[in-house]
């Protein structure tokens, strides 16, 4: 594992497991949205709408995942000034990003059939958008410190107080959401998952997971290019011979 | 104060690389170099503010003495504010009478109830060299001292470090001012 | 006895910059004016929405005054002395947290439960409403020093500060307007209250030892 | 005359050489170092300021390090641990007694509730209890706790949609003095509802 700390291993080796896991990802996703939104048979309280649940909850499952990750990696580069934990969160950031905001869009699109208006402030809605903000608030800060050993390390605070905000803010939400007006339907809370829902909604999972980690490994090489530009090793890549 | 092949790369351009440099106690020790070199960077790292890409700094006495280029003292606070504000951050005590004697040596002493804001450059300043008297830390990191001293100003500074230095503390200048030490010891940092 | 110095420095640099350092609670009286004025029929016969009302605005008031928290300090390059001794920036730190706490928390206490009352609300609601300010108000003011010293020394680090600050504020505001909310309906609240406590201890013990090398980290602009 | 000095894997002993610098105790303090460490060999003397005096160990594996420090990290450590305990006692205390959140019936009925205010209570309601009355929204149900009190409720609006008889509800408004409770909300609940694990107490509520 060692050997992939240094910038000019990382790059080499992973070549290929970002095509690995780009292949498999899109793959699995295919397999699992195609079998979850044609062949499954509808949902009785819901019907059709219910489908979307085959992208909306893995999404919305690793938006949290990345936030998360992003605030171990914080840890790491504050304890141990690892060089690729800069780089990772640099790379994960965005993904992250993204990912709450397809949660929060497919979440809306289920809002509309179910409740008849896209936006309710039910609780995990409202604490996947605060999740949002949160991801907003990394890449804005990341922006702003022009400093980029001052910026890493701002960074990397910030995601470690928002990591442990994160729960606080699901508890209290929800404990807010139930006390005052009550929670309408949950997003696929009433619906206990059957078994034949079950098997395409984990591989929609899986595949979510790999690609995710496919496109931040793409993510991550490309970043450790343009850091170490002026590296001799990196000019071959930088005329663009081969990619 | 040792420092251990030390590597700053903060923009694109490589400040220092593999830069070793052993500050000994009683010795003056001074960065020469053209303006953007790095010479206050290196003492901002030295001082701890800033982190360096890599390398290593071990510090045998812990309170530092820095001087930057911003005044350490508060713009609205007076003088005798400040002097005060020093020593309760240093934790030795100053009783009125010491600091009257320094504000008579460095001539500031009608300034004493003015607040900084309405006091020259030069004044600012020595108010900032008396801040560092008070602390009595045995290193001194000093950014360019002289700027915005008057030739009395100056001699005085001067004439600080040498028997600072005689008593056993060390200094790290960083100026562009030709050297008026005897037995300092030069550290080149021109752009390769 | 250093704490006390400091604190007393605090308030004496605040008082000195005149007007500025008042533009808080102003603000906060000016907002919650608005805000009856304009739900005038709404607030006057349901105590909880100004209860919601008062707690928002505290927020506001909070971030916007935070802001110039370490701003001086910077500038005069006071902040870079303190930093270099390791063990008096934690007093320094205390003490500016206290200075900012008694500017804008202890006035907010005061006037929120105050204009509760002159808008027809029982006096025990505004005494729950005062005890939950004064829960709250610390949590605020440390949580917000600790974004605001990630941003110290950068141009617009303020309105940054609201984008930064505000998801971390959501459970204070929740639970401090539920403690009301559930008093008002004279629902048990005790295990809100203790939320409350449990964030405010939470924050004591961890944002001040904190400060002092995140403080050390933002000072190379 | 200096040798390369890297930090290293060692146990520090402090001995007290008694000298004051600047008001703090200054300890002496030798870091005995491992052998699979990084090697050391410290020979000759260190720069140190000069009115120090340093007793130098023959066996060239120590590194001797002054560093005046006081007794301040044990106070820091103690403070941390005793903070981070009461937070977490008080938030376990306040998970513990968040159930309690309505009155229930038998306190409806033996009338150890406040009349004159806003009150929730709750309970399940009785089968083949609700009457909705001519004139349009105005509905009764009696709520039980299967046990022995029942009280009367008296709710003007529309029930929500999984409000049925033998279900939890939770109604909210006053107690007027003859034992009737007449409802400003009614809030019924979920069947079977994804209850958050750490939330195993809390009833949902459903309103339209």
């Amino acid at each position: 594992m060692h050997r992939l700390a240094s910038p000019q291993h990382f790059f080499l080796d992973t070549k290929m497991w970002v095509v690995w896991l780009y292949v498999v990802g899109i793959i699995g996703l295919l397999v699992g949205s195609i079998w979850g939104l044609a062949f499954v048979p509808p949902e009785r309280f819901q019907g059709d709408s219910f489908r979307i649940i085959f992208v909306h909850v893995p999404v919305a499952i690793f938006a949290q995942i990345v936030y998360i990750s992003l605030a171990i990696a914080g840890g790491v580069h504050l304890v141990w000034k690892l060089r690729m934990a800069d780089v990772y969160m640099a790379a994960a950031t965005p993904v992250g990003f993204w990912l709450t905001a397809l949660a929060l869009g497919s979440g809306m699109m289920w809002g509309i059939p179910t409740w008849g208006t896209p936006w309710e402030w039910d609780a995990r809605i409202v604490s996947t958008f605060f999740l949002l903000i949160l991801f907003l608030g990394l890449i804005v800060l990341r922006q702003v410190i022009p400093n980029p050993a001052r910026a890493t390390t701002a960074l990397s605070i910030l995601a470690i107080v928002g990591a442990i905000n994160i729960p606080i803010i699901k508890y209290s939400v929800v404990w807010f959401n139930t006390l005052h007006q009550p929670a309408s339907i949950e997003l696929f809370g009433d619906i206990s998952i059957h078994t034949i829902y079950r098997i395409p909604l984990f591989t929609n999972i899986a595949s979510v997971f790999i690609l995710t980690a496919g496109i931040i490994l793409a993510n991550m090489r490309y970043l450790t290019i343009e850091r170490n530009a002026s590296k001799t090793w990196v000019q071959p890549w930088i005329q663009g011979r081969d990619q | 104060m040792t420092v251990t092949d030390l590597h700053c790369q903060p923009g694109s351009q490589e400040l220092f690389n593999g830069l070793c440099l052993s500050i000994v106690a009683g010795e003056v020790c001074e960065l020469r170099g053209p303006n953007g070199c790095g010479k206050s960077t290196l003492l901002r790292i030295m001082a701890g503010l800033q982190q360096p890409d890599n390398g290593k700094i071990t510090r045998f006495i812990e309170p530092l003495g820095y001087l930057g280029h911003k005044f350490g003292v508060s713009s609205i606070l007076t003088v005798r504010e400040n002097l005060q504000w020093t020593s309760t951050l240093c934790g030795n005590r100053l009783d009125s009478h010491r600091a009257r004697e320094f504000l008579e040596k460095f001539q500031l002493l009608s300034a004493a109830n003015k607040s900084i804001q309405e006091l020259s450059a030069g004044q600012k300043r020595r108010c900032s060299v008396i801040c560092l008297l008070i602390g009595n830390y045995k290193l001194w990191l000093l950014d360019e001292p002289f700027s915005s001293l008057d030739s009395s100003g100056e001699e005085l500074v001067r004439e600080l470090i040498q028997d600072h230095c005689r008593n056993g503390g060390s200094t790290v200048i960083a100026s562009h001012s030709e050297s008026r030490f005897a037995n300092a010891n030069q550290v080149e940092l021109g752009i390769s | 006895m250093r704490l006390w110095l400091l604190y007393r420095r605090e308030l004496l640099i605040e008082i000195r910059s005149g007007v500025e350092s008042f533009i808080p609670i102003v603000f906060f009286i000016l907002v919650v004016g608005i805000f009856s004025f304009v739900l005038n029929e709404v607030v006057s016969n349901e105590s909880k929405v100004l209860v919601s009302v008062v707690w928002i605005t505290t927020l506001f008031t909070s971030i916007l005054s935070l802001d110039n928290l370490f701003k001086r300090d910077h500038t005069d390059g006071t902040l870079a002395v303190a930093v270099l001794h390791s063990d008096a920036v934690i007093a320094l730190v205390v003490a500016k947290l206290f200075g900012h706490w008694t500017l804008t928390g202890i006035p907010i206490t005061i006037l929120g439960p105050l204009i509760g009352l002159m808008s027809g609300m029982q006096f025990e609601h505004a005494a729950m409403l005062g005890l939950t300010l004064l829960i709250g108000t610390p949590t605020i003011t440390m949580l917000g020093a600790l974004v605001t010293a990630l941003l110290v020394g950068l141009g617009r680090g303020g309105e940054l500060l609201t984008i930064l600050i505000l998801p971390m504020y959501i459970p204070i505001l929740l639970f401090g307007m539920g403690v009301c909310h559930l008093y008002i309906d004279s629902a048990p609240y005790t295990s809100e209250l203790l939320w409350c406590l449990a964030l405010l201890t939470g924050t004591i013990t961890a944002i001040p030892l904190a400060l002092g090398p995140v403080l050390k980290l933002s000072q190379d602009s | 005359m200096l040798q390369r000095l890297g930090f290293s894997l060692g146990f520090r002993e402090e001995i007290n050489d008694g000298t004051t610098y600047n008001g703090w105790t200054r300890y002496l303090c030798v870091e005995h170092v491992y052998p699979h460490s990084c090697r050391i060999d410290w020979t000759g003397n260190i720069p140190i300021h000069p009115t120090q005096t340093i007793q130098t160990k023959e066996s060239g594996r120590h590194r001797v390090v002054v560093k005046p420090h006081r007794r301040r990290r044990l106070s820091i450590i103690l403070f941390l641990f005793v903070g981070a305990l009461t937070t977490v006692l008080i938030a376990i205390f306040a998970l513990q007694n968040y159930i309690n959140h309505f009155y229930p019936p038998h306190q409806i009925v033996s009338g150890e509730v406040p009349i004159d205010r806003t009150i929730r209570a709750g309970g399940i309601v009785r089968e083949s209890s609700i009457a909705h009355d001519s004139t349009g929204l105005g509905v009764t149900f009696d709520i039980t706790d299967d046990v022995s009190a029942t009280f009367s409720v008296q709710y003007e609006g529309i029930l929500p949609s999984l409000f049925r008889e033998g279900e939890l509800a939770v109604v909210i408004g006053k107690l007027d003095d003859s034992g009737v409770f007449n409802a400003t909300r009614v809030l019924a609940k979920h069947d079977e509802n994804y209850v958050p694990p750490e939330l195993e107490g809390l009833i949902e509520y459903d309103d339209p």
